[in-house]
């Protein structure tokens, strides 16, 4: 089952490369959010199987962490633009 | 020594190295922080793979707390630096 | 086969990692740099779970992914129109040697550095801390040896690094004001904010709990907290949840503060310095870190608001301002 | 049994997350894309998670990993609408201007 | 042995109730500062009597818990900063009249102490990063309360040189700890061996504190903070700061990595701080403000320091050695007192006048007499004439240098000396100009005080107190512990 379950991460490494080349080609921000998410949740995958690989309960506190994280993130990106043009009192 | 641990040490030079580098080139303020940042990265990376010891063998424990230790003072450096720059930049604003 | 995966899982991560911070120090805007060095966060903490060190990852998620990310998109938002795009220069003799000068310095510089660490690696005595750390761990009263080490065995390094974070805040509200302008948040916003912070503060609840016996603690446990702040902050209240006046200069510096009574207490009641009796060090360092939470993540959220909160030095509140 | 299916659960996992990387990489505009990494996100991690569930054993863990899953559905939902709503008020500001 | 822990909980409690009670911040401060002078002389006097002593946090074993140090050259640097933290202070009273800058200028100001303290007592590698990150936040912070344009881009290049600085220290100390697993100085002392990993070490930790001590090819960040922070900051920045990278590299060098000493780094050391005493001093003599000009005097006096540092490194133990070390604290000292009061002074007449343009200043003589006598007291210590401190140090330095025939070294010192004394004598023919003005009832603020005794210590009190020093340093040997 372990062998099984270290290809399953390395076939989850590969999807995130994939989907850091969105990151590295865009074109727009949206593109580039859509792609840190998928990122993100391949990563909370990775963590979960990680759980079991390296026998560590702890990585899913991590999982969950990010996972709710990445919606911090998200909110940050899209209000980034509407608070950062306005201007100081 | 195992091979992991030396992959991951190296890995950590070399980010350590290469944020350093950008540090000291005429960029921007904020590239350079983010280099600062990398470099950092690059050495808890390295002190991380000291303590590893192998998957079955439980790893070291103090470079754990300092690289703890390590990640808030870069936190607190960063904010520092960001809120230093959005100062000037307000002032260059209100010169214009 | 197993070995193999493992392998290939290294070397992906490793040249996902360092593509990521290329891409992030030599891209030519600098909003993309933000976002690929959050990404470069992420792979981050995955690293260091890889690295067998749970406790730095999640503070490395809550922090490389959430807070810092924040703290750099803010300070980007600020720099839309001047891209770090250099004039369109000619090409400079005196430019390019000196560059191709200090590109080999550091490449040697790397290269003596790398075998350095090779070298040390053969040479060590496999005896580091560890085992000592392990052997005196039941003193403290956790069980999770990273707790111990940061609240007990070098509780001293912990406190002044508080300090640092209290100086670094201190400095940020120094320099002027938070701004009090804000885009009025839509209900998609003010919906997501229903649950996220909620879930937030649980979620911190829990890595505090854990934080004696299994991975995590104070700090990560204020970095979630600090990011409810952030959400509130990001959707209408100005002030990011803080409190006001006395009750936030009280918690800033509880942090430190309850580090230093503690140990003058306990050098008073005869011990020495950060040597808790044995009996009770269990519970004091539960009280120790609670404090330490709330007062970091009060800290982290001022640091996050690059300004002084209006309410620092007591005072009403004003109204939310909402420009549309 | 169990075993056996629980790797092919993880196995439908692995394929919607190769599926949605795929997507969002060969997809056209913005929208198809969106939609791909959805599909990921919520089915992908939701088999994974369901395999890992039968494989744990252990209520708590069970829980957790339960939890993660259902956080991924909440953060995702959130912030494809906020991307969403974003990429609609770029394009409305490009017609405006 | 308790009192050592004084010395970094009196400092960080003041900055805890300063942050509580900003109201109260001004007289909350002083009162800590003078606690603080209490914890240093106590530290001295235990040093006096029992010796050096180690002193483990927690009563771990060493090793395990982070442990404190003391001997006799901590207890100087100690001392001679709690006076120049109470002068600075009583100043700082009168300096910042807006409330809302005090909240935050008396917290950040003793959070420095208490950085600078913990620092000089420190016997832990990576507690030495901590304090060393902790002073340079604080330092930038401060820096950038001089509110101006300058200040504050000054203040973002101070820090991020300095964290660049105190990243490469840190690089050398995850090699110590590959390599010898501990990270307490004392166990690293007993097991250092001269082998390739310990000269990368000792590589990376010396560029670390050459960036935050501004030795020559990295002293450019230092002028702009220096003379752009407010005359408080800039006093202490000057006057303390730079010291403690120096300290470092006087702890480090000839105890950890003795093993290491050889000819070649103290060239390599003796030159560059060669070379900063010549460009230190040629570009003070061009600066067109009493601040710069006392920043650039900086980078030249940090050259003097390293200068007896490389002859510290290369000398074998005994009354060679053990007069070049009493040299440098002498200088250091000296360097100290005179600079915080060339600061202060400077605040006071740019207060008072509006500028510190070096050209304009015909007739300071006049207005504030106090400031001028203080203005050239400080001038006779930087050149080192005598009866100040800095005479006797590099008379020391000098003797040693003519006894191991290093000519070109006596060349530098000495030209160094003759072109401090010209921009010395710039400065001081301006302040002391006649120029025609309404005369007016002479007023003598409190202000102008602790300049004044700053530097009658730095010209007077070191001249008489040089042969107790002496005394009190004990001779360095390879392994001190």
């Amino acid at each position: 089952m372990n062998t099984f379950l270290s290809i399953a991460l390395m076939v989850l490494i590969v999807s995130f490369v994939l989907g850091l080349i969105r990151i590295f080609l865009g074109p727009s921000t949206e593109d580039r959010m859509m792609a840190i998410q998928l990122t993100g949740t391949t990563a909370v995958a990775m963590l979960l199987l990680c759980s079991v690989l390296l026998n560590m309960p702890a990585s899913i506190d991590v999982a969950l962490v990010l996972a709710v994280l990445a919606a911090v993130a998200a909110l940050a990106l899209s209000r980034q633009q509407q608070t950062g043009t306005s201007q100081d009192d | 020594m195992l091979i992991d641990q030396i992959l991951y040490g190296l890995c950590g030079i070399v980010l350590f190295t290469f944020g350093l580098r950008i540090a000291f080139s005429p960029v921007h303020f904020l590239r350079r922080l983010l280099a600062i940042n990398v470099a950092g990265a690059g050495l808890f990376l390295l002190l991380l793979s000291v303590a590893y010891r192998g998957f079955d063998q439980a790893p070291d424990a103090v470079p754990h707390a300092l690289v703890l230790t390590g990640i808030v003072v870069a936190f607190s450096a960063t904010a520092l630096a960001v809120a230093l720059a959005r100062q000037l930049q307000n002032r260059d604003k209100e010169n214009e | 086969m197993e070995n193999i995966a493992w392998s290939a899982f290294d070397v992906l991560l490793i040249a996902a990692t360092l593509s990521l911070a290329w891409a992030s120090l030599t891209t030519e805007h600098l909003r993309r740099a933000v976002i690929f060095f959050i990404a470069f966060g992420l792979l981050l903490s995955l690293i260091w779970l890889r690295l067998k060190a749970p406790d730095v990852a999640l503070a490395e998620a809550a922090i490389g992914a959430g807070l810092t990310g924040a703290l750099l998109l803010a300070a980007v938002a600020d720099h839309q129109k001047p891209i770090n795009k250099k004039p369109d220069q000619k090409f400079s003799l005196a430019d390019f040697v000196a560059n191709t000068f200090l590109n080999l310095l550091f490449i040697a510089f790397a290269i003596v550095f790398g075998a350095a660490y090779t070298f040390a690696l053969n040479e060590v005595n496999d005896s580091r801390l560890t085992d000592i750390v392990f052997q005196h761990l039941p003193g403290t009263g956790v069980t999770n040896p990273v707790t111990g080490v940061l609240l007990d065995f070098r509780a001293y390094d912990t406190m002044l690094e508080l300090a640092v974070l209290l100086a670094a805040a201190l400095g940020v509200m120094a320099i002027g004001k938070t701004r009090r302008d804000f885009v009025k948040p839509g209900d998609m916003e003010r919906g997501l904010s229903q649950w996220l912070i909620p879930t937030l503060i649980i979620l911190s609840l829990y890595l505090l709990w854990a934080g004696a016996n299994a991975p995590g603690g104070a700090f990560q446990a204020a970095a979630l907290l600090a990011a409810a702040g952030v959400v509130m902050r990001l959707t209408g209240y100005v002030d990011g949840g803080l409190p006001q006046g006395i009750w936030l200069r009280v918690l800033l510096v509880s942090g430190v503060g309850g580090f230093l009574l503690v140990s003058l207490i306990m050098m008073f009641a005869g011990r020495i310095y950060f040597d808790y009796p044995e009996s009770w060090a269990g519970s004091l360092i539960l009280l120790i870190e609670s404090m330490a939470t709330i007062s970091i993540a009060a800290t982290l959220v001022v640091a996050y608001l690059c300004g002084q909160p209006d309410t620092w030095f007591g005072g009403q509140q004003k109204e939310n301002k909402h420009a549309d | 049994m169990i075993n056996l299916i629980a790797l092919c659960l993880i196995l439908f996992g692995l394929f919607f997350f190769i599926a949605g990387s795929i997507g969002i990489l060969r997809l056209p505009d913005i929208h198809s894309r969106l939609h791909a990494l959805t599909k990921a996100d919520n089915l992908g991690l939701g088999f994974l998670a369901l395999g890992l569930i039968l494989l744990s054993g252990d209520i708590f863990i069970a829980a957790k990993l339960l939890l993660a899953w259902l956080l991924v559905i909440a953060s995702s939902a959130a912030s494809a609408q906020l991307i969403a709503q974003r990429a609609r008020r770029r394009e409305r500001d490009v017609w405006k201007i | 042995m308790n009192s050592i822990i004084w010395l970094v909980a009196i400092p960080l409690l003041g900055a805890l109730l300063c942050t509580v009670f900003p109201r109260l911040a001004n007289r909350i401060g002083w009162m800590f500062a003078a606690g603080n002078m209490l914890a240093a002389l106590l530290v001295m006097h235990t040093v006096s009597q029992e010796g050096a002593f180690h002193y483990v946090i927690g009563g771990w074993s060493q090793g395990l818990g982070i442990a404190l140090f003391a001997d006799s050259l901590t207890a100087l640097m100690v001392v001679m900063s709690a006076i120049i933290a109470l002068a600075v202070s009583i100043y700082s009273t009168a300096y910042f009249t807006d409330t809302k800058k005090q909240a935050f200028y008396w917290p950040l100001w003793l959070l420095l102490l208490t950085a600078l303290n913990a620092l000089f007592v420190s016997a832990d590698l990576f507690n030495l990063y901590v304090t060393l990150e902790l002073l340079g936040l604080a330092a930038a912070a401060l820096t950038a309360m001089g509110g101006s344009k300058e200040a504050l881009s000054a203040a973002i290049r101070y820090l991020l040189i300095g964290l660049i600085g105190s990243l490469t220290f840190l690089a050398g100390v995850v090699l110590v700890y590959t390599a010898y697993g501990t990270l307490d100085i004392a166990v690293l002392t007993q097991q250092f061996q001269n082998n390739k990993v310990s000269w990368a070490i000792a590589t990376l930790m010396t560029l670390g504190l050459m960036i935050k001590a501004a030795l020559l090819p990295m002293h450019f960040w230092l002028p702009p903070a220096h003379a752009n922070a407010p005359a408080p900051v800039s006093a202490v920045l000057s006057a303390l700061v730079v010291k403690a990278a120096i300290y470092l590299m006087l702890r480090l060098w000839p105890d950890i990595f003795y093993p290491l000493a050889n000819i070649g780094i103290s060239y390599v050391l003796g030159g560059l701080g060669a070379a900063a005493i010549m460009w230190g001093s040629y570009q003070a003599l061009r600066a067109q403000r009493i601040k710069l000009l006392a920043a650039y005097s900086t980078v030249a006096q940090v050259g003097y320091l390293f200068l007896g540092l490389s002859l510290i490194i290369v000398l074998p133990d005994g009354e060679l050695r053990h007069a070049v070390m009493v040299g440098v604290v002498l200088l250091a000292l000296t360097h100290a007192f005179a600079k915080a009061a060339l600061f202060l002074a400077a605040g006071v007449i740019m207060q008072r006048g509006g500028h510190d343009r070096i050209s304009d200043l015909d007739g300071t003589a006049q207005t504030l007499p106090v400031t001028t006598f203080t203005l050239a007291l400080a001038c006779v210590a930087l050149i080192g004439l005598p009866p100040s401190g800095a005479f006797l140090g590099k008379w020391q330095l000098l003797t040693v240098l003519l006894h191991e025939g290093l000519w070109f070294w006596i060349i530098v010192v000495l030209s160094g000396s003759l072109l401090s004394a010209a921009y010395a004598f710039r400065l001081l023919g301006h302040a002391f100009g006649k120029k025609n003005i309404p005369h007016k009832r002479l007023a003598i603020g409190l202000e102008e005080l602790p300049a004044l005794v700053l530097s009658l210590i730095a010209t007077l009190v070191l001249a008489f107190a040089s042969a107790p020093v002496a005394k009190f340093i004990q001779p360095l040997s390879g392994v001190s512990q």
